[in-house]
């Protein structure tokens, strides 16, 4: 018997429809991962599943849970009761997914069984997602992302659900912690034979942890299929297409496949085949006709020219070798013993951080949350004062051209009250550039240009990144900095980013500081790491060699944990 | 380490206190200067309008030493404010302490009570409406609020005073009652034409703050938990507390100093009342006082609402109050 | 109340004030438990001889009396004095009344006459009566129940000195030395000989006042008055209507209709005394020019003023001094009017005001400004009134408004051409406001030889009649000159509960211990 | 298929009307002025005056009518330099901060604590007190309520990311909080303004009803109702005109602030 079963959902935003002809089942015990693009309708999805649509979004279909039966139809309140016990959403952004002004203990406290409401619980609760019992007492903006989305897990765990949808949990993670996490979640869904929904756009982790795996696209559902073989034997070019953007750890491609393009939105999405104008074999026919989701049930596809198991296989080109080293030329920056604490009782934030960044050189920043990275970069960028240390820049004015970032949380790192155009006709100005190249900088960023007049609200979290990428190279400057820059993006977008980066690096000889906690993705740009851990930097090298022999045992745990390859 | 630490919170106080102190000098020099310049003679003004005796104006001016200059007067003045003495009112001739004590009780009562209202009766009702927005109930409340912005408060009492003092009958029609209970008795229709306006706003102010965090990711992730709607209140209305909080704080200090019309149209012996004709009498010791007391209040009111959002929300905490 | 109750009739300028017009039916003096009366503003103090002001004067009425005391014609009758006569000009002599006592019980004697004289004449502790008392040399014990009183010049207006509608409230020095110093505050109260007894006192909220048995003018009918200051006429009316209040004296002509359409309410006028008129500064242009005064006189449309600002209660002014003054000496209300007719008459005639300007300094108008006591409505009414009629003649006056202290100032301030005055008369002494309007110092700087001759002569002469024939001559003379222009003789108005009334209700009666006349309807 | 606006609508109507009156009075209501002492107070219903005359004779009607220039221009002035005064200064203190917050915080903690009928006062004394004195005045009395709530906002804007990202690009001070911070706090600004017009309206009828109004023959609907309580036996108009005047308008303008602010980001506001 099923724990879940979703029919025909159909989601309705103001200006148009949001996800169409959705149905999914999830059996008990068992994972189900939803990939897809950003704004392709996941959370839009879960939402509706929840009865937590945002205000003007209704939903149409039918949710059975276990014995029960409901129409979405009725609205929010029909779900109402069988939220918590039944099912639970653990949301995507862990930076407001927590009331700023409570302590993490009653936060989790608060959805527990009121019998249960006592610390010891509680530090057992927090001992289950691997944080420190003192947790209970801090408050959510003390901790560092990976920390609030642990606490987040535990709260959404409180009243041990029977199905639990997670809204990309572990975006915000680094890959050990993602690890432990999915582990994690696994383990509890054995324990409780509990149904997982996995929102996600790493396919990797989908790959990894899900029995079966649905991919969506602009508000469709494009194919669905057992976790070991959508990827490997994909029949839909779009499946295809995601695989090919995912980039391997293995060995640095010249160039990610990336699929051409951007997303439409869910509601002007073009007649036929919502893939057509992206595909590259598309015809007439797929461009009139919508093709519906068909074939047995372990592996229905909605493609009119399905591919064949031959075409289907990956012929990925090799990069000669990782990116010259830059000429040992003076450093561009160069920091010495910068010690950054935050409170008396917490370890330091950074603690005699050093690091060298060269011109022309893409560095790379890899270390689990809370190891001081994004410290070290709002350091840099003059947002925090080190206690200690000393930051000499080669450019001796500090302007907008000496270095720029982007932050990892695109939501808040946009004007809400500025249109996209303005925002970055600023950058431009601040960096001395001419406003009209705005539509350039959109199509760099793979925006269509109509977005200058848009407004942040309007985006979903990978458009705004974008938008906020494009803002942080506008005024060219001498270092970008990107603190986990494509941690929130889905592949396709990543791999043209991660491909924009590289070619950022060539055209405008720019100089990148690349902090992020996925490997595969610091392996495709960066050509030096440093990797950081408990405020420390434990080792750095060129990436090579230390991918062939990591010296800190904490970098070994660090490539073991890598999702996508078992950790056998 | 000791209270008066670096950003510790004794500190923090201490130094506003000793800040508020200073705007009082500021203020009584302000305050004295201008009645200088009005128009209109105390000496004068205690004959009427008679034939004025130049000898009695003479022995007057001389009692009060309003025949001094002004810097003398106002030294003097503070001098005596400084030996605890605020001097004697011109017009009654009697202490200026005692003249104001139980008259600060009285309009402190004014105050609290309307206080008391406006928070029990707008923030409550801001909360129901932001949580039903849209709703009968918040359409209905909202057009009141809105009306009752509009409505001029002595055109409210004179209503309230007509359809509760004399068609129903419930509420004494003017004056405050001796003492206790029965004084709270004769202050609560003053009281309601005082929050009427004020309320009003506060309503505003917390329907749209508690709108606002209803809008927010935590809400939706609470309820996803299964939380019971109360507990998602007690999520909400902390985090919305920390806007309405201040404006609350300055609600207490606009309902202290403006309850002059209140206490003319329920015939109040309040401050309010006294410093409407003490101004115009000139009456420099009482209008001192009240000015003075006035300013006191409302700086200590602004102290306590920097001492709540230190409470309720621990980002400042954790930054420290500046 | 019901419209056939003739009180609420407004209107009717027949002049006959002082006539109380209180509905039919048969009235007597009957126990009254408490009777709350209503005051329109506060007192800060209940000594008149400290504060300024109407109201504290009715409530020492109640409290203390004076040596003499106006009867309801306004004649002066003995009070605390039996009799008292004036062997020379400058010398009173008043023989004490016996078995008098202070509310405490304890007897009045001579020596407290002579104090409550010394501290009417302090300029500190009395300054609002020394003025009178100035030309008073001092006053000596002559007897055991004789006081005698020596002025410094000779002056028949002084009789009205020591009477507790004026000028002297006896009370006895202990009670002044036992509250060190402070007279008629809340702590210190005041201690006097009349039917009442102070009990408590809190300005701005009201006085209590307690039956004192022992009074020689025998037992009042009311046993506990109780005052309350309500300052909002509307809030007032509404005390009515909730019965809160049996009374409230001194209402607002403009609400009249509703007191009288106040359940259970009676409304009666009576005049007050009070001169209205307009003072112009002499010695400021334009109005040191007789034609611009005259043409502003002239535009005073006074008849239509006092029907319509007034709804009619009140007259038509024609002279400072006001009818009740000389009516106990001319014999009747309409012999006064008529003794004073003549004094000024200029009837409203625009064409004459305008010959009179083309004939002034200014033919062709001038703009000038004129402060108006917001306490006084009816004045700031009637002053727009006559800029709207002015205007056509090119005057413009802009009338402010200003709170009542500020308007002393514009009395007779050079700044100030254009003012004027709202005079309450507190004695019945016909030369009471002429003494200062015609006298030296005057609000209008009117200065005339002449005038001022017959000042000091009515001053010493002893006959009343031939007194008034100087006085009226005095003020013929003057207002020939146009200093000032009187507007109207006022009424007051008092609502009281239609189960009582107040016998012959006049000018002099809240001077005088009035709650004795309240009276029970059958 | 859009829905109706209506509150925007039912504000509006009363708010036009008003604006007409404003604009036009001078040919809706030519005799407003005009007196006539003869015929005085009348009722309601008296022929050629369908709200009845005051003691001089005016024509209730018309004299609302031309009231309602004074009556409404000032409040909008004060509200409106208040919200300047209150974005300029608020912004400067809640995002410097520093030495120049605890002065301007002062500031506003002196103009909060002075009693406004002393300075109404004060200054009818000192200028001979004067329509635009009185709408000055007020203008300063109200700023400090609009400094602190901006201050609020600003400050709770001035940690998010996107304020960074602009420190970032270096953009200067100036630009940082007119540019970015202040769009963002407009909404509780524009709020604080709407609900301030009302009270300015109010404020100012206030001042009437203590005698520190508009002097007496101008138009003015605060001074017309405080005249009118003493007509209230004889002409029920001539309060009830003024005061559901003033009443209506002020709700108007409350409902047009509330459809307004929802149109902004009710986030922003919240924040
Ligand atoms: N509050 C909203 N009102 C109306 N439309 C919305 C709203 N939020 C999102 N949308 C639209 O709904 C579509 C789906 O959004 P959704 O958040 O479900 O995408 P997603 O798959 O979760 O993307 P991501 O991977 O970035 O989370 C997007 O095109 C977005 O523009
Ligand atoms: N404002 C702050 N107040 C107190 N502690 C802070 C603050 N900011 C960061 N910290 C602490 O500093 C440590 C490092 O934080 P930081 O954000 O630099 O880690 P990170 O490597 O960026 O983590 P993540 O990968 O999750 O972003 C964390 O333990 C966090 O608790
Ligand atoms: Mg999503
Ligand atoms: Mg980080």
């Amino acid at each position: 018997m099923n724990a879940l079963e979703l029919h025909d959902l159909q989601v309705q935003g103001p200006s148009g429809p949001i996800v169409t002809r959705m149905d999914l089942t999830l059996q008990p015990g068992r994972t189900v991962a939803l990939v897809g693009e950003s704004g392709s309708g996941k959370s839009m999805t879960a939402k509706a599943m929840t009865g937590l649509l945002p205000r003007g979004v209704t939903a149409t279909g039918t949710l059975v849970l276990g014995d029960t039966r409901v129409s979405l139809a009725d609205g929010p309140s029909a779900l109402a009761p069988l939220r918590g016990r039944r099912l639970a959403l653990l949301l995507q952004n862990p930076f407001t997914s927590l009331s700023p002004v409570h302590r993490c203990g009653m936060q989790i406290a608060a959805a527990l069984p009121a019998d249960q409401r006592t610390d010891t619980e509680i530090a057992r609760r927090l001992d289950e997602v691997d944080l420190p019992a003192r947790v209970a007492q801090q408050y959510p903006f003390e901790l560092s992302g990976g920390m609030r989305q642990r606490v987040a897990l535990a709260a959404s765990l409180a009243a041990d659900p029977q199905v639990l949808i997670g809204d990309e949990p572990t975006t915000a993670l680094d890959v050990t912690t993602q690890r432990e996490v999915l582990d994690l979640l696994a383990r509890i869904q054995r324990e409780r034979s509990m149904a997982l929904l996995l929102i996600t756009h790493d396919l990797g982790v989908a790959r990894e942890r899900a029995d079966r795996i649905l991919v969506m696209y602009a508000g469709r559902m494009l194919e669905e299929g057992p976790g070991d073989t959508v990827f490997t034997t994909p029949r839909h070019p779009y499946t295809a297409g995601l695989r090919d953007s995912e980039p391997p750890l293995e060995d640095r491609l010249e160039r990610l496949p990336a699929i051409a393009g951007s997303v439409p939105r869910a509601w002007d999405v073009p007649v036929g085949c919502v893939f057509a104008p992206r595909c590259s074999r598309a015809d007439d026919h797929c461009r009139t006709a919508d093709p519906v989701l068909e074939g047995d049930p372990t592996r229905r596809v909605a493609c009119w020219k399905p591919l064949a198991d031959d075409e289907a296989v990956l012929v990925p080109q090799v990069a000669a070798a990782s990116p010259d080293a830059a000429d040992t030329a003076g450093a561009l920056v160069s920091v010495r013993g910068l010690t950054r604490r935050f409170t008396a009782d917490a370890p330091p934030a950074l603690d005699d951080v050093s690091i060298v960044v060269r011109p022309g050189e893409a560095v790379g920043i890899v270390g689990e949350s809370g190891s001081g990275k994004t410290t070290l970069a709002r350091c840099l960028v003059g947002l925090e004062r080190a206690d200690t240390g000393t930051i000499e820049w080669a450019r001796a004015t500090d302007d907008a051209r000496r270095a720029q970032i982007v932050f990892q949380d695109p939501t808040s790192a946009l004007n809400p009250s500025m249109t996209i155009g303005a925002s970055l006709a600023e950058a431009l100005r601040a960096g001395g550039r001419d406003r009209d190249e705005v539509p350039a900088l959109l199509q760099l960023v793979g925006l269509p240009v109509e977005y200058a007049q848009r407004r942040p609200s309007g985006l979903s979290g990978g458009e705004q990144q974008r938008v906020a990428i494009a803002r942080a190279i506008a005024p060219r400057p001498e270092l970008l900095i990107c603190d986990e820059p494509v941690s929130s993006l889905d592949v396709s977008v990543q791999a043209q980013i991660l491909n924009l980066m590289n070619d950022l690096r060539e055209q405008l000889d720019l100089t990148v500081l690349f902090i992020t906690h996925d490997l595969a993705v610091v392996r495709q740009v960066v050509h030096r790491v440093y990797v950081m851990h408990r405020g420390r930097v434990v080792e750095s090298g060129v990436m090579d060699d230390l991918l062939r022999a990591p010296q800190h045992d904490y970098t070994r745990q660090l490539f073991a944990s890598v999702p996508g390859r078992s950790a056998s | 380490m000791s209270v008066l630490a670096r950003g510790s919170l004794g500190r923090y106080v201490a130094v506003r206190l000793a800040a508020t102190l200073l705007l009082l000098l500021a203020l009584s020099f302000i305050v004295f200067g201008l009645l200088h310049l009005t128009p209109g003679d105390p000496a004068r003004n205690l004959l009427g309008p008679k034939n004025p005796s130049p000898e009695a104006l003479e022995a007057i001016r001389a009692k009060y030493h309003l025949d001094e200059p002004f810097l003398r007067q106002y030294f003097l003045w503070l001098g005596n404010v400084l030996h605890g003495d605020f001097g004697t009112s011109i017009r009654s001739d009697v202490p200026v302490t005692t003249l104001l004590a139980e008259r600060i009780w009285l309009t402190f009562q004014l105050a609290g009570l309307s206080f008391a209202i406006t928070v029990l009766v707008g923030v409550p009702l801001g909360i129901a409406a932001a949580w039903r927005a849209g709703s009968a109930l918040d359409r209905s409340v909202s057009v009141a609020s809105i009306v009752g912005v509009g409505a001029p408060s002595y055109a409210v009492g004179l209503m309230l005073l007509y359809v509760f003092g004399v068609w129903l009958d419930i509420f004494p029609v003017y004056g405050s009652g001796d003492g206790g209970l029965d004084t709270l008795w004769h202050l609560v229709l003053p009281a309601i034409t005082l929050a009427f306006g004020i309320g009003a706003l506060v309503f505003k102010l917390t329907r749209t703050a508690v709108l606002g965090e209803l809008q927010q990711d935590y809400v939706a992730f609470a309820y996803s938990r299964g939380l019971a709607q109360r507990q998602v209140r007690g999520l909400v209305l902390r985090n919305a507390l920390i806007p309405v909080a201040t404006s609350l704080g300055l609600v207490f200090g606009f309902l202290f100093g403006g309850t002059i019309l209140v206490e003319v149209t329920f015939a109040l012996a309040g401050i309010g009342n006294l410093l409407a004709s003490s101004v115009t009498f000139k009456d420099i010791p009482v209008v001192q006082a009240i000015t003075l007391l006035t300013a006191l209040v409302i700086a200590l009111t602004a102290l306590t609402v920097d001492l709540l959002y230190y409470a309720v929300d621990p980002r400042v905490r954790k930054r420290g109050l500046q | 109340g019901s419209d056939s109750d003739s009180t609420s009739t407004t209107g009717g300028t027949d002049g006959t004030g002082g006539s109380t017009d209180t509905t039919g039916g048969s009235a007597s003096a009957q126990e009254i438990d408490v009777l709350t009366v209503a005051f329109p503003s506060s007192v800060s103090n209940i000594y008149p001889g400290q504060e300024a002001g109407n109201f504290n004067y009715y409530i020492a009425a109640l409290v203390a009396e004076g040596l003499a005391a106006p009867d309801s014609s306004g004649k002066l009758v003995g009070a605390l004095a039996e009799s008292w006569e004036q062997p020379d000009p400058t010398t009173y002599v008043y023989t004490l009344r016996s078995g008098v006592t202070f509310s405490d019980g304890s007897p009045l004697t001579a020596d407290d006459i002579v104090y409550s004289v010394g501290l009417a004449k302090d300029e500190t502790l009395s300054p609002n009566t020394a003025y009178y008392w100035a030309n008073v040399e001092g006053a000596e014990k002559t007897g055991e129940s004789q006081v005698t009183i020596t002025l410094a010049s000779p002056d028949v207006a002084f009789e009205w000195g020591p009477v507790a509608a004026n000028a002297m409230w006896v009370t006895a020095e202990r009670f002044v030395t036992a509250t060190n110093g402070e007279i008629g505050t809340p702590a210190a109260l005041f201690t006097g000989t009349g039917p009442y007894k102070v009990t408590s006192f809190e300005p701005d909220k009201g006085v209590e006042l307690e039956r004192v048995d022992t009074y020689w003018g025998g037992k009042a009918p009311v046993k506990t008055v109780k005052i309350e200051f309500i300052p909002e006429e509307t809030t007032r009316i509404l005390a009515r209507e909730a019965g809160d209040i049996d009374m409230a004296v001194s209402i607002s002509l403009d609400q009249e209709q509703q007191w009288a359409d106040t359940e259970a309410t009676d409304v009666l006028f009576a005049p007050d005394k009070s001169y209205v008129g307009i003072d112009f500064n002499t010695a400021v242009a334009p109005f040191d020019d007789i034609h611009v005064r005259k043409a502003i006189a002239l535009a005073c449309d006074r008849v239509t003023y006092v029907e319509k600002l007034l709804n009619g209660h009140g007259e038509v002014a024609t002279a400072l001094t006001v009818p009740e003054q000389i009516e106990s000496v001319v014999g009747d209300a309409a012999a006064a009017r008529a003794t004073l007719a003549p004094i000024f008459d200029l009837p409203y005639d625009l064409e004459a005001a305008k010959a009179e300007l083309a004939q002034s300094s200014v033919p062709e108008g001038f703009t000038t400004k004129v402060g108006v006591s917001t306490s006084a409505p009816q004045v700031s009414q009637f002053f727009q009134a006559l800029a709207a009629t002015v205007a056509e003649m090119g005057i413009t006056i802009e009338v402010e408004e200003m709170p009542v202290e500020q308007w002393y100032d514009t009395i007779g301030s050079p700044d100030w051409g254009l003012a004027y005055m709202w005079y309450f008369n507190a004695t019945g002494d016909p030369a009471e406001l002429i003494s200062w309007f015609l006298a030296e110092g005057n609000p209008a700087s009117y200065a005339n030889e002449e005038v001022a001759a017959l000042l000091q002569q009515q001053r010493e002469e002893a006959d009343p009649a031939k007194r008034v024939e100087l006085i009226v001559e005095a003020q013929k003379i003057a207002m020939a000159d146009v200093p000032y222009v009187p507007l109207w003789w006022g009424e007051a108005a008092t609502a009281i509960n239609d189960k009582y009334t107040i016998e012959d209700f006049g000018p002099y009666t809240l001077l005088s211990p009035w709650t004795v006349r309240i009276l029970t309807k059958e | 298929m859009k829905r109706i606006p209506w509150t925007p609508i039912i504000a509006g109507i009363p708010l036009t009307v008003v604006g007409i009156f404003v604009l036009f009075s001078g040919w809706i209501a030519p005799d407003a002025t005009q007196q006539d002492i003869l015929t005085g107070v009348t009722p309601p219903g008296t022929p050629g005056h369908p709200f009845g005359t005051d003691q001089l004779g005016r024509d209730i009607l018309q004299l609302a009518i031309a009231g309602a220039r004074s009556a409404v221009v000032g409040p909008i002035v004060i509200a409106f330099g208040s919200m300047l005064i209150g974005l300029l200064l608020g912004t400067l203190a809640g995002y410097i901060g520093g030495g120049l917050d605890i002065a301007l915080s002062k500031y506003a903690d002196l103009l909060l604590a002075l009693p406004t009928t002393l300075i109404a006062l004060v200054v009818a004394g000192l200028v001979d007190g004067g329509y635009w004195i009185t709408v000055l005045v007020l203008t300063v009395l109200f700023s400090p309520t609009d400094i602190r709530m901006v201050r609020g906002a600003v400050i709770a804007q001035a940690s998010r990311p996107y304020i960074e990202s602009a420190k970032v690009l270096r953009l200067s001070k100036r630009r940082i909080m007119f540019r970015h911070i202040v769009p963002n706090v407009l909404p509780i600004a524009l709020t604080t303004m709407l609900l301030n017009i009302a009270f300015a309206l109010v404020a100012m009828s206030a001042l009437s009803f203590l005698g520190f109004g508009v002097g007496p023959g101008t138009p003015d609907w605060g001074r017309q109702l405080s005249d009118g309580r003493d007509l209230l036996g004889q002409n029920w108009g001539a309060i009830v005109v003024p005061g559901v005047l003033i009443i209506v308008t002020a709700a108007a303008i409350n409902l047009m602030g509330d459809w307004l602010q929802e149109r902004f980001d009710a986030r922003a506001v919240a924040r």
